[in-house]
């Protein structure tokens, strides 16, 4: 029994932070806040130069190798500075995913490409914006005999015009859940996006408009009807990657709201004098180790393919973007005024977690999953 | 032991000139709002002069209908209205949620506080000009290094004769880029104790040495600003109270800001909102109404907001026969603020994924911004933390925080 | 509209508050929590003195025809002091059943009576310890040529020791929710009572055994079957009683608790003076101030056959019960040690708290009352 | 950069020898426990002396188990366990839930205090004494004007050549009716800073001056009790560390009070005990654990027990490798008690109106038991305030309180 990280663990993580910061730290997120469309693929091209796109992709792609807990330990340090770009969404779903299901073709065509920097993915999953997955697949694929025909539009689909290659998610059968379920891998090219605005400025959504687009039986990802099982485990690894995220950023809160309470004065006083000041980032620093054991445990269980990840996975899901929603607004508050400006950090964070505590799955629902579990 | 029965015991109906203001108030807003408004096309020009004009034109419309001074005395134009017509009113326009009032801080601030402790001149030059718009206030309080802590306060004032001349920073000043005039505090003695040789002085906002710049909110919006004072002069007839002793004239204009108003009202408006959304919106197969998660929710928020408003009920009636709020009005700021973003965050949460958008016409975009903007609402005016202080001394009788 | 107490109100409660003051105030509790079977008279004789049994009495059975807001206020004195006594029973929820319910004899047996401090009544309402009204209700009454015949158990009397006569729930039609209840009037000598241990040691609890009790045509108490109706409206005010006295419990702790923050010192200052302690406290006054304005609007919805009525009960007893709770919980924290022994008077308020808290339906039962009524 | 798969990874397995320990622990349990114990019978007498032969014999065979010093070196007579081990021990003890142990100040406390900080004298006199039973100590820290804050203690050791002579008054003395041995702070030197003149001492607790009275607590049981000292002696022998230097003594055992346990496993246990409660538990036509309401509130306790048992094991590993324990471990007894009060509080709640029945053999009796236990839990040791003090100054590193 060992659950502390190793050094390695450890070095890399600083290796990252230094890197980041280097690179611009949070000003990376300010600058696609801003409109910036050039940030996603420097920094994409300065994180592939330091083989960090190559994590999850296995040894025989020249890949690393690196197991869920590993990716979730880089995506901490990537949170910490909300730094932009497809990270979860192609080393955290995509890769697992083609890895598990793709034909040799297809992991030829994407993992080595993903790992040299080459290559991002994402994820398009939700037809209905007001339902959680997996009821948010909706949208029929036809089979066809020269193969397949989509039709339809996907609302929310991250990144999609930073990425090569979607892989979305259609019913082919009438099933309930996660059944009937068929995957396909579609070039961006070959489909109309339209920017969506978005609460979290660093996470671009677009409308995706599958418009007949006809795709080569080359095109899909796993068993026709039978993708459902394997999207599951793909949306559970994208929850751990963002509650790893969302951590990272938590850790950084409660340094910032440290550093004000020890530098800003009031009533003669340093702020962090007051024990409301204090007992409220006390209670950060606790949910944010709280919500950190049980993303290591859930990716660690992903991992492993303990029976119990799914029970982590949502475990770690609800506890942590609920957490951290009030992290980053108990943050605000520490800083008083200052904390409701555009210039402060705390709100780039706010709305990151607020979109992540609902985008695939609410804190209750996944309750729900917990309690089903434990039942 | 009978003489309970000469008085009226605890009464919830309005009276019949109550419900006849209401109705007055009602019939007007209906009348006058913007055409389309009350639909929901509450369109407010976005661009800066604009947008001011639109203000300053329903300002004036509100003077004109008379609705712009309600607790105001009616020999300063106001309608002297009583506190439980001021509660209605107050309940209707939440109710109404019309454009907001440019004036406001000239109103519900520094009006009063002129008609309280201003020299008949201030009284005949500015108070006439509040109502109707013609001027526009801000006031001039927090400063970088002096939020919550006015005492602190840096900005200076040299005394040259008649006028002083005033070199300092002002920060989170409301309506700066639509004022005339300014409420400002100035420090006129650094020798004493801090909260000693503080001066409140009314500064023509139309002068070269005073500009401003807006600080940008979470909600990429601004209506706050900084406001710069560089060789700024204002008149010394223009000094509020006596000279060094604007910290007690701050402390009475910060009791009208804290016995002003409720946001209980407000609640229950984006309350309905929810009630509705959750009744035609279906998730998983049935409507959100019948979630039980939502139902509890929604059943804890109505409880609160019912005890927030009904606490504010008794605060003003209390008011009515003692001529004192009671001290149940200093929970209304916290206690309302808190359910304000409790709701506005559970409404957020319940557009699911959709959540993540925030266009001003996407469903969940107005919501979003509520929630972003209860923030705000909690900070602005003292902080939760400083409002639990207050409670916890002036009324409770707790000793103060440890001082050095 | 005037919702503050009249100055006659005023100095009721400070009379109340005087009087039970100088009858030994809290220790009033204590003396029956250790097994002092007489306090419970003596006390009743005393308030009887003061006429205030006869407070809700109508002025034609030389009671005082006083409005549950009146009776409200009252109990808050009672419950600043835990002060024992079946007051919410007989006053709040037997006086004014039976001056509903009741026929002329009826009225005449009981109502001069308990003005007079020489009656006193209790409900025997449970039969299921685990379920929660009206579900409770499960006992049969079987009508016979000669009247009634009641036979069961009711396993959570209050008071039935104290009391004269109870008012007795049973089902005589087997239709859901409050139909089919019949009520009847039942003497506690023609019944077997049995002490049951309890958490809240002021309110004493009691197994009643109806051992084929026969009763006459006048032991029934308003119509056959249709008692539901005002059962349901006398469970509401019982609730209002019960949320009344919590609060004039917490107004007390939040007293107790200030008094503590001044005078006790820790590392050389009063522990008021620490934000932790301070804003619990600040905390423990709004919630107490926000539970007060709801009950005080129950009882007035229920005074004035409000159609609000229903939801205002509902929603004052969730808040009150599970906000006081809180709050007695709160004042033990802010006494530290001194405040988890049993010398101190918090976990008097404490338990008092938790037993009301699911007595009558949890605070989930009573805000589904809420949302039915909203949705 | 591939030097990272030369160290194992994190891995939540325990080894064969880990599981074996684990399984050695479990059928000695089985074997030894008082008959009828596994099965729910745990009488323990309730009359003082009968309940203290019970309590020493159990603690004398869990020595004669070799389970009584776990943690302690093998050199003492201890297992010598490892850190996993312990956490196997502590796990497995929760699940299991034996009666308490009667020498747990000593073994837990006192034992590595003297280990670490006493005399070779100390050692061999007090040391193989614990483990067995054969002397029960209790340790006297607050005071009635210094509970908390320990600096401020006044019980008076006067300076008679070989021997103190003490006056005063301990509280909050766990094991004090049982106790033979006292590990008493008492002041030597009045005249220095708070801190200074502190003294650590082991004080005879059957002697004449020494005299005792049980503190009746809220759950209507004492554990506690005050401690009178009347001319009570002690050897300067029985000085541990230096003299005037208890205060860093204390603080040393304090650190071994802080890192030693946590609650986790017994929250484990206790939700474990709910979850069949409520499958098993009809309420309003179904069992309760089809609740909504119900389901809601196990699936959110569940998240924060886990949480708290997994930053335990985060904290226990880190210490494993390092020698030291992490900052994580700081947060288990605020962390774990307010989930502890949260989690009995709702048991409580969901046995509806028959939770107002407290007899310890009805159905909810021990919940109720555990609900106001609970308070003592969180305030003992250290109210939830000064946790977080300590984790906001000593962890995070913000200032500390302002002082006058």
């Amino acid at each position: 029994m060992d659950f502390s990280l190793t050094e390695e663990q450890e070095r890399m993580k600083e290796t990252v932070r230094g890197f980041l910061e280097d690179e611009g730290g949070v000003e990376l997120a300010r600058r696609k806040m801003d409109g910036d469309e050039t940030v996603v693929d420097e920094l994409w091209d300065s994180v592939a130069g330091m083989d960090y796109t190559a994590l999850t992709v296995p040894f025989e792609y020249d890949g690393l190798g690196d197991d869920m807990v590993y990716l979730a330990l880089f995506l901490e340090e990537v949170g910490r500075f909300a730094a932009p770009g497809p990270f979860a969404e192609t080393l955290g779903f995509a890769v697992p995913l083609i890895n598990e299901l793709g034909t040799e073709e297809q992991k030829d065509a994407y993992l080595s490409s993903v790992a040299d920097g080459d290559t991002r993915l994402s994820v398009a999953l939700h037809d209905e914006a007001n339902e959680t997955p997996p009821e948010t697949v909706t949208m029929d694929a036809e089979v066809t005999e020269d193969g397949y025909v989509l039709d339809g539009t996907k609302p929310l689909v991250p990144y999609a015009d930073n990425v090569d290659t979607l892989v979305v998610a259609t019913r082919t059968r009438d099933e309930g859940g996660y059944g009937g379920v068929s995957l396909f891998l579609v070039d961006t090219a070959e489909v109309e996006t339209t920017p969506v605005e978005t609460l979290d400025g660093t996470r671009p959504l677009y409308e995706v408009e599958f418009d007949d687009l006809t795709l080569d039986e080359d095109a899909l990802l796993g068993p026709l009807h039978g993708g459902g099982d394997a999207l599951r485990r793909g949306v559970d690894r994208l929850n751990v990657c963002a509650s790893a995220a969302l951590i990272g950023g938590a850790d950084e809160a409660v340094d910032r709201s440290t550093k004000h309470g020890n530098e800003r004065e009031q009533y003669g006083h340093p702020v962090g004098r007051f024990q409301a000041v204090k007992h409220r980032t006390a209670d950060m620093w606790m949910n944010m180790q709280g919500g950190r054991s049980l993303v290591y445990y859930a990716a660690w269980a992903l991992e492993n393919d303990d029976p119990d990840a799914p029970r982590a996975v949502a475990s770690a899901s609800a506890f942590v973007t609920e957490e951290c929603t009030t992290i980053f607004g108990d943050d605000i508050f520490n800083h008083g005024g200052m904390g409701f400006t555009w210039d402060h950090d705390a709100h780039i964070f706010l709305k990151q977690a607020r979109t992540w505590e609902t985008f695939l799955g609410s804190p209750e629902e996944h309750r729900e999953r917990v309690a089903e579990a434990r039942l | 032991m009978l003489d309970r029965f000469t008085e009226r015991t605890m009464d919830l109906e309005y009276t019949q000139e109550q419900e006849e203001f209401r109705q007055e108030l009602r019939s007007w807003y209906e009348e006058n709002l913007p055409d389309g408004w009350l639909e929901g096309e509450r369109d407010i020009p976005e661009d800066g002069e604009e947008r001011e004009e639109f203000l300053r034109d329903w300002q004036s419309k509100l003077h004109e209908g008379g609705w712009a001074g309600v607790h105001w005395p009616k020999e300063y134009g106001g309608r002297g209205a009583t506190l439980v017509e001021q509660l209605i009113y107050n309940e209707e326009t939440a109710r109404i949620d019309p454009p907001p009032s440019i004036s406001v801080i000239g109103t519900d601030f520094v009006g009063p506080t002129l008609i309280a402790a201003g020299t008949e001149e201030q009284k005949e030059r500015f108070v006439p000009n509040i109502l109707d718009g013609e001027e526009v206030w801000c006031q001039g309080y927090s400063e970088p290094e002096a939020g919550s802590d006015l005492a602190s306060l840096q900005c200076e004032a040299i005394d040259e004769g008649d006028t002083y001349r005033i070199n300092g920073q002002k920060i989170w000043t409301s309506y700066a880029h639509y004022a005339d005039w300014c409420f400002l505090l100035v420090r006129t003695d650094k020798s004493g104790p801090k909260h000693h040789g503080i001066t409140a002085v009314l500064v023509d906002m139309n002068q070269d040495g005073v500009s401003h710049e807006p600080i940008d909110q979470i909600v990429d919006d601004s209506t706050f600003n900084h406001v710069y004072f560089d060789d700024a002069v204002a008149k010394k007839e223009h000094v509020v109270g006596d000279v060094d002793d604007g910290w007690r004239v701050a402390m009475k204009l910060s009791a009208f800001e804290r016995s002003a108003l409720t946001q209980a009202f407000a609640l229950e408006k984006s309350f309905d909102e929810l009630v509705e959304y959750c009744k035609n919106t279906e998730r998983g197969g049935k409507p959100l109404s019948e979630h039980t998660t939502v139902r509890q929710k929604l059943a804890e928020l109505d409880s609160r907001i019912q005890a927030g408003k009904l606490t504010y009920y008794r605060n003003v009636s209390k008011q009515m026969k003692t001529g004192e709020p009671g001290p149940e009005g200093s929970m209304d700021k916290v206690f309302t603020g808190e359910i304000k973003q409790d709701l506005e965050r559970f409404k957020t949460k319940l557009l699911g994924p959709e959540a993540a958008v925030w266009d001003e016409d996407a469903p969940g975009g107005r919501w979003q911004t509520s929630y972003l903007q209860s923030f705000g609402t909690q900070i602005a005016g003292g902080t939760p933390d400083i409002q639990r202080n207050i409670i916890a001394e002036r009324v409770l009788g707790l000793p103060k925080d440890a001082k050095e």
